[in-house]
């Protein structure tokens, strides 16, 4: 594999990353607050139908974009309800939203463009287009970095560099501000909160909303900065994959990156090389496309030690003595 | 789902916690809680579904009755609401057993795949010469294959900490992809098109329900796909019931499930409960084979799990992982299934509005409880002291 | 009686070849202003049912898309025998079915022709959903097409995915697009349903082309689809329903020669086909005619000499 | 850990008796008709309650009996259903714990309410933060640590995670919390139940100098001493209402006791003399290393002879712990350990296969753990399944499906002669108070009958009513010839239930003393690590 295979496959990842990202941290946020959260998925789903659909009715992507947002909010909005104010199950919530986006995303969708729950071809400005970063070209003649810059850094929709500033901003949130240690602490001992006199509840909301925005911009991303509409059932199961690497990342936003990264990363390679030839022995593509999936099954059985989760996380907050 | 999922049916396991939350208790009688809660809570669900029906500019009424009578009205809705609940019951159950051990397994349409592989090859290495000797060898197929998927991750997870739920999510896939390959490259009589195996014998065929009663000389469902396995699903539930609440293993386990340190304070070995836990769900959602791949469709296709792996884990969930609620929930996503695949087949309502109205179900019945239960609360007390 | 057509678990809308029925039994309608029932599967225990329902309903012929339903139109067409079934993209022995199979494998070919011709760069790419047979011919057909035209060129082949989200996921579909590109690709054939949305589109935003498949989607982004490899699901439909009850059981081939595949050119690319290329066409679809060229069906043995 | 060697000017202090207080000061708190429901259970009845500024005013009661319910109202984490709250002389209606805060009230609670994974000066500004961002506020709280650490004696490292922390110092950080916040009333909850003599004495100490700041200060205990060393007033609650307040002056154990429970209760357990007869416990050069490496048994030789008590002595934290669960069959998981353990003269592998608490129990070991709630019940198990937890494979309770019919006969049996109440055995433990969860625990371990029982802080949290019987049941299993090793934090405790006292101290046991004839200071001095059978 030379330089520039490289530097492909790398640009590939950071595209694939990035909704994965967007997804982690925003899973992130509400599990650290102590909401699980397995509606990743149908949040983002709907975000990207809702994205899609404003973006083609006013041909301004970043109207679509605010409606993607308020798509996953609105889905964040129910699982609050579910597992803040009702202090219902929170496991249930999340699979509930999968559902509930997956057939409310079609069923609006048909009702609205008559293609099956597909939206029409986004075109021009209702589609997010590459920006390129200053300098890319005229570096370019850089050795190595830049190649990489002007091919793997620049050249990418806005998005993605909200998706990747969104790590540090997460981390010095979370780390630096009133805002993150009431975060983290109410995701650990609500209790330690609530006597302290700051409310739990609107703490916990607060977190819910952040991971509806941020889902909003990975479903945003997808159906308009990745593709040019949305198509049905689109995640395709990201939202999974985004949980898993959270999981994998033990729900900090620096080792998030890492962990997205790894997983778009062997994606990439699996698109990049769909069958490998051992002399004799050919790995069908059906292995891999699942090559990322095993790789991860043996990283976390060799490398990655027990993952502790925020310790009041999916449980409602009851007051108690 | 996250260690969120893994451990979330044991918020004890917090190695120190202060006093554990007690459960408010605020005089609701306990009739009220099982039947009241659930029905207005169906109820709402309901409402809201006809206000989305109402939306894409359909009549809820109309299609209230399609459901109704599609799934419930006759034999034949029947002979289809008892096959789809007899998938859910399977894999509900295989939700549930994990879940009493404090193990969120996802994996159930990995190993209902699986289960339904084992199927196919003991179906097709022997010529079966009548499905009662066929029916206990694919049935052990089903769940060996189904438990051989349950137990890496378990293994894993008890030995490697390796998180469960990501463990069993990636094995959804892996499975996916191993039949595939079996499928097309293995299983698939020469020059067929379609990525299945050959049809299982004759003599393999497991009596429908439809013929059953036709051989005691009623008409009931006729061509249905309900099949004998229901009853195997019944049984099942008992025996689940009974490991459960009247076995030492079942004990053992949901002393795990709540809190490891007292597991190992009463010498019960986390190793082996996550194993056993993970083996007995794995091998339940495999048996779920034995009703679509060797009761319906007689030959392994791809995809035959159709998603009924997660279905499974809202029905536990709904059922309060217990096997009569497994089996009332179980029933109510099998007339949610037929009576809207009745809707979509016989209207022009899309079939998403099932999945809608499933989620609405779950929602409400599962999540938002509490919305009917607190007022519910407040005006048992207030009668009370009134 | 009333014609009836059952969709497979694609559902009606899926771009590809239960949209192609559905505009042939549409355009049935418009000519003749009758009425047809319609189904769309939601499970796989639903097939059967469905099939006795609009038997009994007296519907005829039945028309089905899908080789799904060839396992058990096998077990249901005996108990029928007044009823006519027509099954799209399999074969079931019945006296009374007509089996409807396309040579998806002839037009590719014909893809594969315009794609050798149009590629600068002698590679070209093939994205395919999921790793099944009848996805094998589209690739086998449209690799060997592309070899006549350059014998050392090279065809890129990847394949979504395993489970049921290899047909819908754009995302998934333009990434690959880009890695093929990435390796030389300049024309690429998608043969993924909704995944392959997102191969044209990753196709025209890279400025390379692509290749359509099922139905004409030259429309999409004009000027930027090559061609469409078309599979006149909508004629053999539209045929049946035309016919009604005196649908003539059989199998009927739907090759070439009876216009049942092809390429579409139509104003959306035909800035895109030169002089030659179209020269070239015609004389393959003439030598595919006559019998001259043989174009290998995967499906007769699992295996494609060209790759 | 600090003994008793700091110079004690608040023992001069402490005889600012109520009637010194000037009158023409209002209140700090007065609490007028204060009800308040759980459902149907009613925690508060039209309570009325004055405490004066400048004291430290003592509650107690039973388990249940209200108390934490009233201060928990006071500090507005729950609102009365009727009656007002003064503070300062000020009617207030607290909505919230910030405006209780804002009025000057902090609360200690019972069970902490700090973040475990949380450095000390991140518990501390939490919900008191200066603004937005965190440096100003962690700055500025660094120096007021500092200073309150030397105001009131109350060190600790603000860099130190709480989780690293003793209990002791973990309580120090609750204070520290509401000092920060400048609390003029602070209310306690049972501040000693889980400390040890020693750190009970500074918190005192602490105490003490506060009220001689001026500030108020509310305790609940469930230990008389404490009320009669420290108090100025004591009130006593009943069943949700108030049903004394004295001059703490002017009453006696006795009589608190009595208006407590309703009854006259022993305070002193009332035991024969041992017969000791041969050793059932042989421990010989027992070491632990725990999975950090950390070595918490450091050769550890004890025997416990059949018909004898030995209590194990100790400030928490010194290996206890460990010991009793390297005994009990399930040290922490992939812990290193050596040397031999006999029971009944047989040796017992220490740890993996054939070590783990089954092949204890099966051995004749009982066990009592320390932390009943997380350990010895499952919580959300009714009680007659908690009655067999850990002996639920004995053949009695049926064979291939349990005899539930069976299980739960026996254990009303059990409760009946446990005093387990409510006597409802289909009653998850949950819902039993803590003094009857563990009479269910006793009633398992000791109706077994071993030969030798293991009991971890007996009676931690549990009021006296209870304290009274559960001692009397380990002397009846002892006066039946089994031996018992007793580990805890209460001197006390320790003195009137031993036979024999050992002093455990950094893994190692400090010395041996006939519990007859030492007495706290000496045992105190060994706790603190002074020499191997030294004083
Ligand atoms: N949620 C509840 N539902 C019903 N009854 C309860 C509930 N909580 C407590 N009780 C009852 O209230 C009584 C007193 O329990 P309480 O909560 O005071 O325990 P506790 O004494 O605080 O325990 P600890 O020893 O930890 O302090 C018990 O008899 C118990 O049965
Ligand atoms: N959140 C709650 N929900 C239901 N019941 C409660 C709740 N909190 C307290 N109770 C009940 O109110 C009564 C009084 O409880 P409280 O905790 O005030 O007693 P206490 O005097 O502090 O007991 P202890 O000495 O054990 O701490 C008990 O019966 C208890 O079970
Ligand atoms: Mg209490
Ligand atoms: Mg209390």
């Amino acid at each position: 594999m030379n330089y520039s295979i490289a530097l492909e496959v790398l640009d590939s990842a950071v595209r694939l990353m990035t909704p994965l990202l967007l997804a982690c941290l925003a899973g992130l946020y509400s599990e650290r607050s102590g909401v699980f959260d397995i509606g990743l998925e149908g949040k983002m789903l709907m975000a990207a139908f809702t994205s899609a659909s404003v973006a083609y009715v006013t041909g301004n992507v970043w109207l679509g974009l605010a409606a993607g947002i308020g798509g996953a909010m609105a889905m964040a909005l129910v699982h609050g309800l579910a597992s803040i104010t009702f202090r219902g199950n929170q496991l249930i919530s999340g699979v509930a939203i999968n559902f509930l986006a997956s057939g409310l995303t079609v069923l609006l969708g048909q009702k609205w463009f008559g293609l099956g729950g597909r939206s029409p071809a986004l075109e021009g400005g209702a589609r997010f287009s590459p920006v390129t970063l200053p300098g890319a070209d005229a570096l370019a003649g850089v050795p190595i970095f830049g190649p990489l810059y002007r091919e793997v850094i620049s050249g990418h929709t806005p998005l993605v560099y909200v998706a990747f500033l969104a790590v540090p901003l997460t981390w010095w949130l979370l780390y630096r501000t009133r805002f993150g240690l009431r975060l983290r602490a109410v995701g650990e001992n609500p209790a330690s909160v609530d006597t302290a006199g700051v409310s739990v509840v609107r703490l916990r909301y607060g977190a819910v909303a952040i991971a509806g925005l941020l889902c909003g911009l990975a479903g945003a991303y997808l159906a308009t900065g990745l593709s040019a509409g949305f198509v049905k059932e689109m995640t395709a199961g990201r939202g999974f994959i985004a949980l898993a690497a959270l999981i994998f990342a033990k729900w900090r936003p620096w080792p998030a990156l890492g962990a997205t990264f790894l997983f778009a990363l062997l994606e990439a390679l699996a698109n990049r090389y769909p069958e490998i030839s051992l002399g004799p022995l050919t790995i069908p593509s059906m292995f891999m496309n699942t090559l990322p999936y095993i790789l991860t099954v043996i990283i976390l059985a060799g490398f990655v030690g027990r993952a502790i989760p925020p310790r009041a996380g999916g449980q409602p907050y009851v007051k108690e003595r | 789902m996250t260690d969120s999922v893994q451990r979330a049916a044991s918020p004890q396991l917090d190695p120190a916690p202060p006093a554990p939350p007690r459960a408010v208790r605020q005089g609701l009688p306990p009739w009220a809680d099982a039947v009241l809660v659930p029905v207005i809570s169906l109820l709402l669900a309901f409402a809201i579904s006809a206000v989305v029906i109402l939306l894409i500019g359909e009549s809820p009424w109309a299609a209230l009755k399609v459901m109704v009578t599609g799934a419930l009205g006759s034999s034949y809705g029947w002979g289809f609401t008892l096959y789809y609940a007899t998938n859910f019951i399977f894999t509900g159950l295989a939700v549930s057993v994990a879940y009493h051990a404090g193990l969120f397994n996802i994996g159930g349409e990995g190993q209902a795949a699986m289960g339904g592989l084992g199927v196919a090859l003991v179906l097709l290495a022997v010529p079966w010469p009548h499905w009662a000797l066929a029916l206990p060898a694919a049935m052990v197929g089903a769940s060996a294959f189904g438990a051989l998927w349950a137990l890496i991750p378990a293994w894993l997870q008890a030995r490697r900490g390796s998180h469960i739920v990501i463990t069993t999510i990636m094995f959804n896939f892996i499975a996916a992809a191993l039949l595939n390959y079996v499928l097309v490259n293995i299983l698939r009589p020469v020059g067929s098109m379609d990525p299945a195996s050959a049809r299982f014998p004759q003599a393999a065929h497991l009596p429908k329900l439809g013929e059953i009663a036709a051989s005691l000389g009623f008409a009931w469902g006729k061509n249905t796909p309900a099949n004998v396995t229901l009853f195997i699903a019944l049984g099942a539930c008992v025996l689940v019931w009974l490991l459960i609440w009247r076995t030492r293993l079942g004990y053992e386990i949901r002393a795990f499930g709540r809190s490891e340190k007292a597991a190992l304070y009463a010498g019960i070995s986390p190793t082996r409960i996550t194993v056993v836990a993970m083996l007995i769900s794995g091998g339940l959602a495999g048996l779920m084979a034995i009703n679509n791949v060797m009761g319906e469709s007689e030959r392994l296709v791809l995809n035959a799990v159709e998603g009924a792996g997660f279905i499974g884990i809202a029905v536990a969930l709904m059922g309060r992982n217990h096997p009569f609620g497994i089996l009332l929930a179980a029933l109510l996503f099998g007339f949610l299934y037929q009576g809207g695949g009745e809707l979509a087949l016989w209207t022009t309502i899309p079939r998403e509005l099932i999945t809608v109205i499933q989620a609405l179900v779950i929602l409400f019945t599962g999540a938002l409880d509490n919305l009917v239960r607190m007022p519910l609360e407040r005006l048992w007390l207030n009668r009370g002291r009134g | 009686a009333d014609p009836a057509l059952i969709y497979d678990l694609g559902g009606k809308f899926d771009k590809s070849f239960n949209e192609a029925a559905f505009h042939g039994a549409e355009k049935w309608k418009a000519e003749t202003g009758g009425t047809y029932k319609e189904l769309e599967m939601q499970s796989e225990a639903q097939r059967e049912q469905a099939l006795r329902r609009l038997a009994e309903t007296g519907a005829n012929p039945i028309v089905m898309t899908g080789f799904a339903f060839g396992d058990v139109l096998n077990k249901v067409a005996p108990d029928y025998k007044d009823t006519k079934f027509v099954i799209v993209d399999t074969v079931v022995d019945q006296p009374n079915v007509q089996s409807v199979v396309f040579t998806e494998e002839q037009g590719s070919y014909l893809a594969g022709v315009l794609a050798a011709m149009a590629s600068k760069t002698g590679t070209v790419g093939f994205v395919g959903g999921m790793d099944i047979p009848l996805i094998h011919k589209f690739e086998c057909g449209y690799a060997e097409g592309f070899k006549s035209v350059k014998p050392d060129g090279k065809v890129l082949v990847n394949y979504t995915g395993t489970t049921p989200a290899a047909w819908n996921d754009p995302v998934k579909g333009g990434e690959l697009a880009k890695a093929q590109k990435s390796q030389g690709a300049d024309v690429i054939y998608a043969a993924a349903g909704g995944t392959g949305i997102g191969v044209l589109q990753a196709a025209a935003d890279e400025g390379i082309l692509s290749v359509g498949v099922d139905s004409n989607q030259n429309h999409l982004h004009p000027g930027k689809v090559l061609t469409s490899m078309i599979k006149r699901v909508d004629n053999s439909v539209y045929e049946a329903f035309k016919a009604g009850a005196d649908v003539k059981p059989g199998t009927r081939v739907m090759d070439l020669a009876s216009d049942g595949v092809g390429v579409a050119i139509d104003d959306n690319n035909k800035a895109l086909i030169t002089p030659e290329m179209t020269k070239a066409v015609e004389e393959a679809t003439a030598k595919i005619k006559s019998g001259e060229v043989k174009v290998h069906d995967y499906m007769s043995d699992n295996t494609c000499p060209a790759s | 850990m600090a003994p008793q060697d700091l110079p004690g000017n608040a023992g001069a202090a402490a005889t600012s008796a109520p009637d010194l207080v000037r009158v023409d000061v209002p209140p700090a708190i007065e609490l007028i008709g204060i009800s308040k429901a759980f459902g149907p259970v009613q925690a508060n009845r039209d309570i009325n309650l004055t405490v004066q500024r400048g004291t430290i005013h003592g509650i107690v009661g039973e388990n249940g009996a209200g108390k934490s319910t009233l201060m928990s109202i006071l500090y507005g984490f729950y609102r009365p259903d009727a009656g007002e709250i003064r503070v300062g002389g000020q009617p207030l209606t607290i909505a919230d714990s910030q405006t209780a805060i804002r009025a000057g009230i902090g609360m200690v609670f019972q069970h902490f309410k700090l973040v475990r994974n949380f450095t000390v000066l991140e518990n501390v500004i939490l919900g008191a933060e200066d603004g937005p961002w965190l440096a100003r506020s962690l700055a500025r709280a660094r120096g007021e640590l500092t200073r309150l650490a030397r105001d009131y004696e109350l060190n600790v490292d603000p860099g130190e995670v709480v989780d690293e922390l003793s209990v002791g110092h973990q309580q120090r950080v609750e204070i520290l919390k509401a000092l920060y916040r400048q609390a003029d009333i602070l209310i306690l909850d049972e501040p000693t139940g889980v400390l040890t003599p020693p750190e009970a004495d500074h918190l005192f100490r602490i105490l003490r100098g506060l009220r001689d700041e001026g500030k108020t200060i509310i305790l609940i205990t469930h230990k008389l001493r404490e009320i009669m060393e420290i108090t100025d007033n004591v009130s006593v609650m009943r069943r949700g209402e108030m049903v004394a307040t004295l001059e703490t002056a002017r009453t006696s154990p006795a009589e608190l006791a009595e208006l407590m429970v309703g009854r006259k209760v022993l305070l002193r357990v009332d035991k024969a003399p041992a017969q000791p007869g041969p050793p059932v416990l042989e421990v010989r050069d027992l070491r632990l290393i725990d999975p950090d490496g950390v070595e918490r048994l450091r050769g550890i030789d004890l025997t416990v002879r059949a018909g004898e008590i030995v209590g194990i002595a100790g400030v928490s934290g010194n290996g206890q712990t460990e010991l009793l669960e390297l005994l009990g069959g399930f040290p922490e998981v992939a812990s290193k350990a050596s040397g031999q353990i006999h029971v009944g003269g047989r040796p017992l592998p220490l740890i993996g296969r054939g070590a783990d608490a089954a092949a204890r129990r099966a051995a004749g070991i009982g066990h009592v753990p320390e932390d009943r709630q997380a350990e010895g019940l499952i919580m959300d198990f009714a009680a007659w399944e908690n009655a067999i937890f850990g002996e639920h494979r004995d053949a009695r309770w049926g064979g291939l499906l349990m005899d539930n019919d069976t299980i739960r006969r026996d254990t009303a049996g059990k409760m009946e002669r446990f005093d387990v109440r409510p006597r409802d055995c289909n009653l998850p433990a949950k819902n039993f108070s803590g003094g009857n969860q563990q009479k269910l625990i006793c009633a398992r371990e000791i109706e077994r009958g071993p030969r030798l029982l293991l009991v971890g802080q007996p009676t931690r949290g549990v009021d006296i009513g209870a304290i009274e019987f559960i001692h009397r049941q380990i002397v009846a299993l002892r006066d039946t010839g089994a031996a018992i090793l007793l580990v805890s934090v209460e001197l006390d405790e320790i003195m009137s239930l031993s036979d024999r006292i050992v002093v455990m101290f950094d893994g190692r046991i400090m010395g041996e003393r006939d519990a007859g004839t030492t007495d706290a200071t000496e045992l105190g001095l060994m706790m603190a690590g002074a020499e191997r059978g030294a004083a």
